[in-house]
């Protein structure tokens, strides 16, 4: 019984692989995806917490679906080291868990790519921040995505920015952003990882402070003509204004939340993860 | 009265603990709200969530599998253990290099795994051994307020209670499959159930918080399994303890161990 | 009590200490603490100026304590004995002496036979004498070993270690009868933990006498201190 | 406490019970509630001349104390005052102002380097030790800068020996080799003497000097210079 | 870190609000530069560019790779698809910005990382056709490793078409690849010095970068800047383009401010239309001196 089920098993492997195959080497073929009820230019749902870290100025817990990004900010705090500042210092580090994506072996050694996601988002960010209003000092923010379903950065710019918020950092604007993975003749927004991860596509990511309607940050890679770009930016641009009126809807949310719980004189935070 | 406990929190405390009530309203022997949960983490093989009052951790196992060596088998552990204290818990810690603290409680987590008496057999990839899972547990503090050791040592349990192994295959001796459909737990003999005091001065703090850490002058950490036997306990500090200080410490964790097995148990359900 | 172990000692009886102080030229205080295959050197340096300024403690002076393994790099185990011999120390030291200074305390180990822990204390303990620096008491310290036959063995060898069902490092004071430093892993019940205690203290007292005796011989003249194995009745 | 006077003590002892006791306690000795106890191990000791009670041991580090006379190497030099490296956990202040006639177009020349004989002012736990160059009657007095000669290290033990009313060494060393000599109780000595080998050979004295009965130093020195002309 | 001062800032900005720039150039002037290939004999392929002061060279080398099979194929490992591995090594003499290690070190990597999102799309190089030797198994890894010897602004741009020329000079022995009877692989390299593979053909489609910083008022952005222009940015844009005037990547870097989308969509603009002229100049010029 065992023995012919490995069989059975062993030749339903191969197939995969010949199909695999077969999808790398026909690069041109359109590529068919999927998406749980859920339409090209659809988000997933998104939950916000902030003020959820008790040792930190400001925190923010975001969770798209299975993207689950935690950011704190410490600041603005006395730097330690004597310089010269006419404004704050702003760093912003960005680390992934062990555990958060399912690729079996974890390169301990590989952080480049932390590093060069975290100056993504600092440069995201930065434009937003009044750091002349915090001479000599340094803002932190650090930031720890424990589950990676796609979508990464949107989730560390957007929690960095409600921390950031919460902390009480004096802002010209939130940032919101957003992104996209652009197939042949699709456009996906909020992609999740293995939409991601698909071969021949590109991703692009706008960031973007709405109320000044300034774009903080726009990343692409990957091939995409003249026109595509602008339509997938375009779009972009629009996803970044849906982000930011549930941003702002949190934001007042909890900003109402805390000033109810003053006056019971219990601040209790609940940190659920489901 | 912020300003007092800023400047003498010392002071602030012990006139606090001489009415035998903490700041934050707990009685000394009082423990903060608990709470379990498991499975948050869709791409680890098994993951738990802890949190006791504002101190939270998330515990991620990371499996690969790999052939063993077959110098000192009786030396070999499948089970690695981290605990991560980064900048993201609190300001107090640095994330270039790891902290003695944190280093310090990845060794006594690495020792109580091996309490828990997993069985060899559960680790094989295939039937006969040949291949061996290995497990990678990654502790994240992601708030710090105190009594780091009983979240993460509840976290380490319930996490690995939460295990899903696929069924392996392996096929012309090098090539392996992960069959996703099957999976397995791993068959976890013991519990352990730990409790933190810190002492400041002649008070004794069941569940310490942050500050209550910082002023302390001395720790106490002890774990149980489920038949009251010690698997860890640790002191130490700059005051001595005495014997019945330490039976009454055990005292008070045999009445807490039917609530954490409760904990740790429903948390599974879900 | 018949059962003897591998290397001929009874249960309770610890290996013979053997001890040098003032080894090394210069570090302010230092020593070798040996028993048997188990042999730690401890160098003292102190009270000097705080290196990391950031670390530095405005009412009591900073114990900086680095554990380097015979063989190795150190890693994260040894930063655990670090920190459990800090503790230790710390609790016998007057630290509020010398605010905004530094204690270094540097240890070697030779040979690594079991015991490793009980006997970096106690070698630190010698140094800390032989620096002069000022200490409240003496400390001393034992390792026990407690078999699946429900056996106590009292200054486990490595082989002992490994094979045991649980360990347990502790550390008494010579001015009180309470217990300064413990970590006790494996399981354990939690009797035979409480009457271990009694026969641990007792150990730790024996240690002590030998530490008072050691310093007491050198700075009197007398030039070689050796003890042969010691039994503690329990 | 008179029991104890010249026996061994260890940290932790209790050394007698102050209750109508009028005593001072100096090195090594603490006064917790209604006791004095001992934080070093060593000797304890007892100056009748005094009434001063301390712990003898053979500690390497000086900590200072106020009125010890101590010799420093400067290690800056600053507008108005010099930094001074005198052995203990933190270098001691030196004001230039601290030597005789000094004025403020007269200051001494030093330069980092150089060796000075001092006298400690100032030493407090949470206070940088500050010395100067001038007895208690505001007089040189043997006080200033080392010139030529040389410096060694020896234990703070022996240094405090050295300068004790009956040490028989400096006396015996005297008669047969004229020397000058400055001895800092944190273990540092400086000699000079005519010739380089006969400062080498006080050296050598003075460091075996521990070693040897007090009868036998003689011959020890005289054994010294015969081998060496 | 070098500084400027503020009526100089001034000076700069209402030059180029006028279109006139310090050394006389309009806002889409490109600098002259020299291109020099096969400096570096013991590399499969090099280049030197030099923009004025602005000097980098590129060093080609390719290394077999071997494939292992993953061990679950449900997720193909990322760095298995990668062929190419991007190196910056600014020297510090370079610049007084590039003395400062820890900031060296971060600059190294922003670079490397936006050549390799430059090169991430999979239709940069054929890879079936000129880098691999067994399907699926073995394949030609191209170490591309980048120095920048002394630095007069526009880096990003100077690297991307010293590389996009470095490739262009990039020759490959040719394999033959023997499948011995346990079914393991050995290859036999030609000697032959003339029987190679060059990769001159494969960069048709290789981008490079042209980067536009917006000075002064929004809507005015200038390429090729100096050094000096550089330390008066609002905001940066780097934009990668090919031949077929694809946009292959769009980064926003270092500035403070943010841009307005319709500056971008000029930005993108005015970038398609100078890149394809630079990529055609730049081959006209190779093909001329091979």
């Amino acid at each position: 019984m065992r023995g012919s089920f490995r069989l059975f098993y062993i030749q339903k492997k191969k197939e995969q692989q010949k199909n695999e195959q077969n999808e790398n080497k026909n690069n041109n073929n359109s590529i068919d995806i999927q998406r749980n009820n859920r339409s090209d230019e659809q988000f997933r749902q998104i939950f916000l917490k902030s003020g959820i870290v008790s040792q930190a100025s400001g925190s923010c817990y975001i969770e798209i679906e299975k993207t689950k990004v935690l950011c704190s900010v410490h600041g603005p705090r006395a730097s330690h080291k004597t310089e010269e500042f006419v404004a704050a210092k702003f760093n912003c580090e960005l680390k992934y868990t062990t555990f958060s994506s399912s690729v079996d072996k974890y390169d301990y050694t590989e952080n480049n790519k932390e590093k060069d996601q975290s100056l993504i988002i600092r440069e995201a960010l930065i434009g937003s921040v009044r750091l002349e209003k915090y001479p000599k000092t340094v803002i932190d923010i650090y930031i720890l995505v424990l589950n990676d379903d796609g979508n990464v950065m949107v989730a560390s710019i957007t929690a960095a920015s409600m921390a950031l918020a919460d902390a009480g950092v004096e802002m010209y604007d939130m940032v919101a952003s957003c992104s996209s993975v652009c197939t042949k003749d699709r456009i996906l927004l909020d992609p999740s990882y293995q939409e991601e991860s698909l071969p021949n596509t590109t991703n692009i990511l706008v960031a973007k402070m709405p109320a000044l309607n300034q774009v903080t940050q726009l990343v692409q890679s990957g091939d995409l003509s003249y026109n595509t770009v602008i339509e997938a930016v375009d779009l972009n641009i629009d996803g970044c204004d849906k982000i930011y009126s549930i941003m702002k809807q949190n934001l007042i949310d909890s900003l109402e939340k805390q000033l109810k719980d003053k006056d019971n004189n219990n601040n209790n935070n609940n940190m659920d993860i489901k | 009265m912020e300003a007092f406990q800023k400047i003498h929190p010392l002071e602030f405390y012990r006139k606090f603990l001489q009415r035998s009530v903490r700041p934050d309203g707990r009685s000394l022997n009082d423990i903060r709200k608990t709470s379990i949960s498991t499975g948050a983490i869709t791409t680890a093989c098994g993951s738990s969530f802890v949190k006791i009052g504002n101190t939270s951790v998330i515990c991620g196992i990371r499996s690969e599998v790999g052939i063993p060596s077959f110098e000192n088998t009786d030396q070999q552990t499948n089970i690695f253990v981290n605990l991560e204290l980064g900048p993201i818990c609190s300001n107090i810690y640095s994330s270039t290099k790891p902290s003695e603290q944190a280093m310090s409680l990845s060794s006594k987590l690495n020792s109580l795994v091996k309490r828990l008496d997993i069985p060899k057999e559960d680790f094989y990839f295939d039937q006969e051994g040949k291949v061996l899972w290995y497990l990678y547990v990654d502790i994240y503090c992601l708030d710090y307020d105190g009594n780091i050791m009983d979240a993460s040592i509840l976290a380490l349990i319930s996490s690995l209670k939460n295990v899903k192994l696929p069924r392996g295959i392996i096929e012309n001796t090098n090539e392996y499959y992960k069959d996703t459909e099957q999976l397995r737990s791993l068959q976890i003999n013991h519990y352990l159930f730990p409790l933190s005091f810190s002492i400041i001065e002649d008070f004794i703090l069941s569940d310490p918080s942050n500050q209550e850490e910082q002023l302390s002058t001395s720790n106490l950490t002890i774990t149980l399994n489920e038949n009251f036997e010690i698997c860890l306990l640790s002191y130490s500090g700059i005051k001595p303890i005495s014997e019945t200080i330490l039976q009454e410490s055990f005292e008070k964790l045999k009445n807490r161990i039917e609530y954490l097995k409760s904990l740790i148990d429903s948390a599974q359900e879900h | 009590m018949t059962n003897t172990r591998n290397d001929g000692r009874l249960n309770n009886q610890i290996r013979a200490f053997e001890s040098e102080q003032s080894l090394l030229n210069k570090a302010d205080g230092s020593a070798r603490f040996t028993q048997n295959k188990s042999s730690v050197l401890a160098a003292v340096y102190g009270p000097i100026e705080v290196k990391n300024s950031r670390k530095q403690k405005i009412l009591k002076s900073l114990i900086e304590v680095s554990f380097t393994p015979s063989v190795g790099n150190t890693t994260y185990l040894d930063k655990e004995k670090e920190l459990l011999i800090k503790n230790a120390l710390e609790s016998i030291i007057l630290t509020t002496l010398h605010p905004r200074t530094q204690i270094s305390i540097i240890f070697q180990v030779f040979s690594d036979d079991g015991s490793i822990i009980s006997c970096a204390i106690n070698a630190a303990c010698l140094a800390l004498l032989d620096a002069g620096i000022e200490m409240q008491g003496l400390i001393g310290s034992v390792t026990l070993c407690y078999n699946h036959d429900k056996s106590i063995y009292l200054d486990p060898t490595a082989q002992e270690e490994k094979e045991c069902k649980s360990l347990s490092v502790i550390a008494y004071g010579s001015q009180s009868s309470q217990i300064i430093m413990n970590k006790t892993e494996g399981t354990l019940s939690m009797d035979l933990y409480f009457k271990s205690l009694p026969l641990s203290k007792e150990a730790c007292d024996k240690v002590i006498s030998y530490i008072k005796l050691a310093v007491k011989n050198r700075i009197m003249g007398t030039i070689s201190t050796n003890t042969t194995s010691t039994t503690i009745e329990s | 406490m008179e029991n104890f006077v010249d026996q061994f003590v260890v940290p932790g002892d209790v050394i007698a019970k102050i209750e109508d006791l009028k005593v001072r306690i100096g090195h090594g000795l603490l006064q917790s509630k209604d006791q004095i106890i001992a934080s070093k191990s060593g000797i304890l000791r007892y100056s009748k001349h005094h009434k001063f009670y301390w712990i003898e041991n053979e500690q390497k580090r000086y900590i200072p104390q106020v009125e010890d006379m101590v010799v420093g190497v400067i290690t800056e030099k600053h507008a108005e005052s010099f930094k001074v490296d005198i052995g203990s956990s933190c270098s001691a202040l030196l004001s230039a102002y601290s030597f005789e006639n000094a004025t403020k177009s007269n200051k001494p020349l030093l330069n980092v380097g150089n060796l000075v004989y001092a006298r400690v002012s100032v030493a407090n736990k949470d206070m940088e030790p500050e010395i100067v160059c001038l007895s208690v009657r505001n007089k040189s007095e043997g006080f200033g800068q080392l010139m030529a000669g040389y410096l060694f290290n020896c234990t703070l033990g022996l240094s405090h020996y050295l300068l004790s009313e009956d040490c028989p060494i400096l006396a015996t060393l005297g008669k047969h080799i004229p020397f000058e000599i400055a001895v800092g109780v944190n273990g540092r000595v400086w000699v000079n003497s005519k010739s380089n080998l006969h400062t080498i050979i006080i050296t050598n004295t003075i460091l075996n000097s521990q070693f040897i009965p007090d009868d036998q130093i003689e011959n020890f020195i005289l054994k010294l210079i015969e081998s060496r002309t | 870190m070098q500084k400027i001062s503020n009526t100089e800032i001034y000076f700069i900005e209402n030059g180029i609000n006028s279109n006139l720039r310090a050394d006389g150039r309009s806002r889409n002037d490109y600098r002259h530069f020299s291109l020099e290939t096969g400096e570096i004999i013991h590399a499969s392929g090099s280049a030197r560019l030099k923009i004025s002061d602005t000097e980098v060279l590129v060093g080609v080398k390719a290394e077999i790779k071997e494939i292992k099979n993953a061990q679950s194929n449900n997720d193909k490992q990322q760095e298995d698809l990668k062929r190419f591995i991007f190196t910056v090594d600014c020297c510090q003499s370079a610049s007084s910005e590039f003395t400062e290690q820890k900031r060296l070190d971060q600059y190294n990597i922003e670079l490397a990382k936006q050549l390799e999102r430059l090169y991430s799309h999979p239709s940069v190089v054929d890879v079936d056709k000129y880098l691999t030797i067994v399907p699926g198994k073995f394949y030609w890894n191209l170490c591309i490793d980048a120095m920048v010897l002394d630095s007069d602004g526009n880096l990003l741009d100077a690297l991307s078409i010293a590389i996009r020329a470095a490739l262009y000079n990039t020759v490959l022995p040719k394999i033959k690849v023997i499948t011995s009877e346990y079914q393991e692989i050995t290859f036999e390299v030609s000697e032959d010095p003339e029987d190679v593979i060059s990769l001159k053909d494969a960069i048709e489609n290789v981008p490079i970068f042209i980067t536009l910083n917006q000075i002064g008022s929004q809507s005015s952005f200038i390429i090729d800047s100096t050094l000096q222009e550089e330390l008066c940015i609002n905001s940066k844009l780097c934009i990668g383009i090919n031949q077929k005037s694809m946009i292959c990547s769009i980064q926003k870097s270092s500035g403070m401010e943010g841009l307005e989308p319709q500056t971008i969509i000029q930005m993108i603009k005015s970038a398609k239309q100078i890149g394809v002229q630079i990529i055609s100049t730049m081959d006209k010029a190779l093909k001329l001196n091979p």
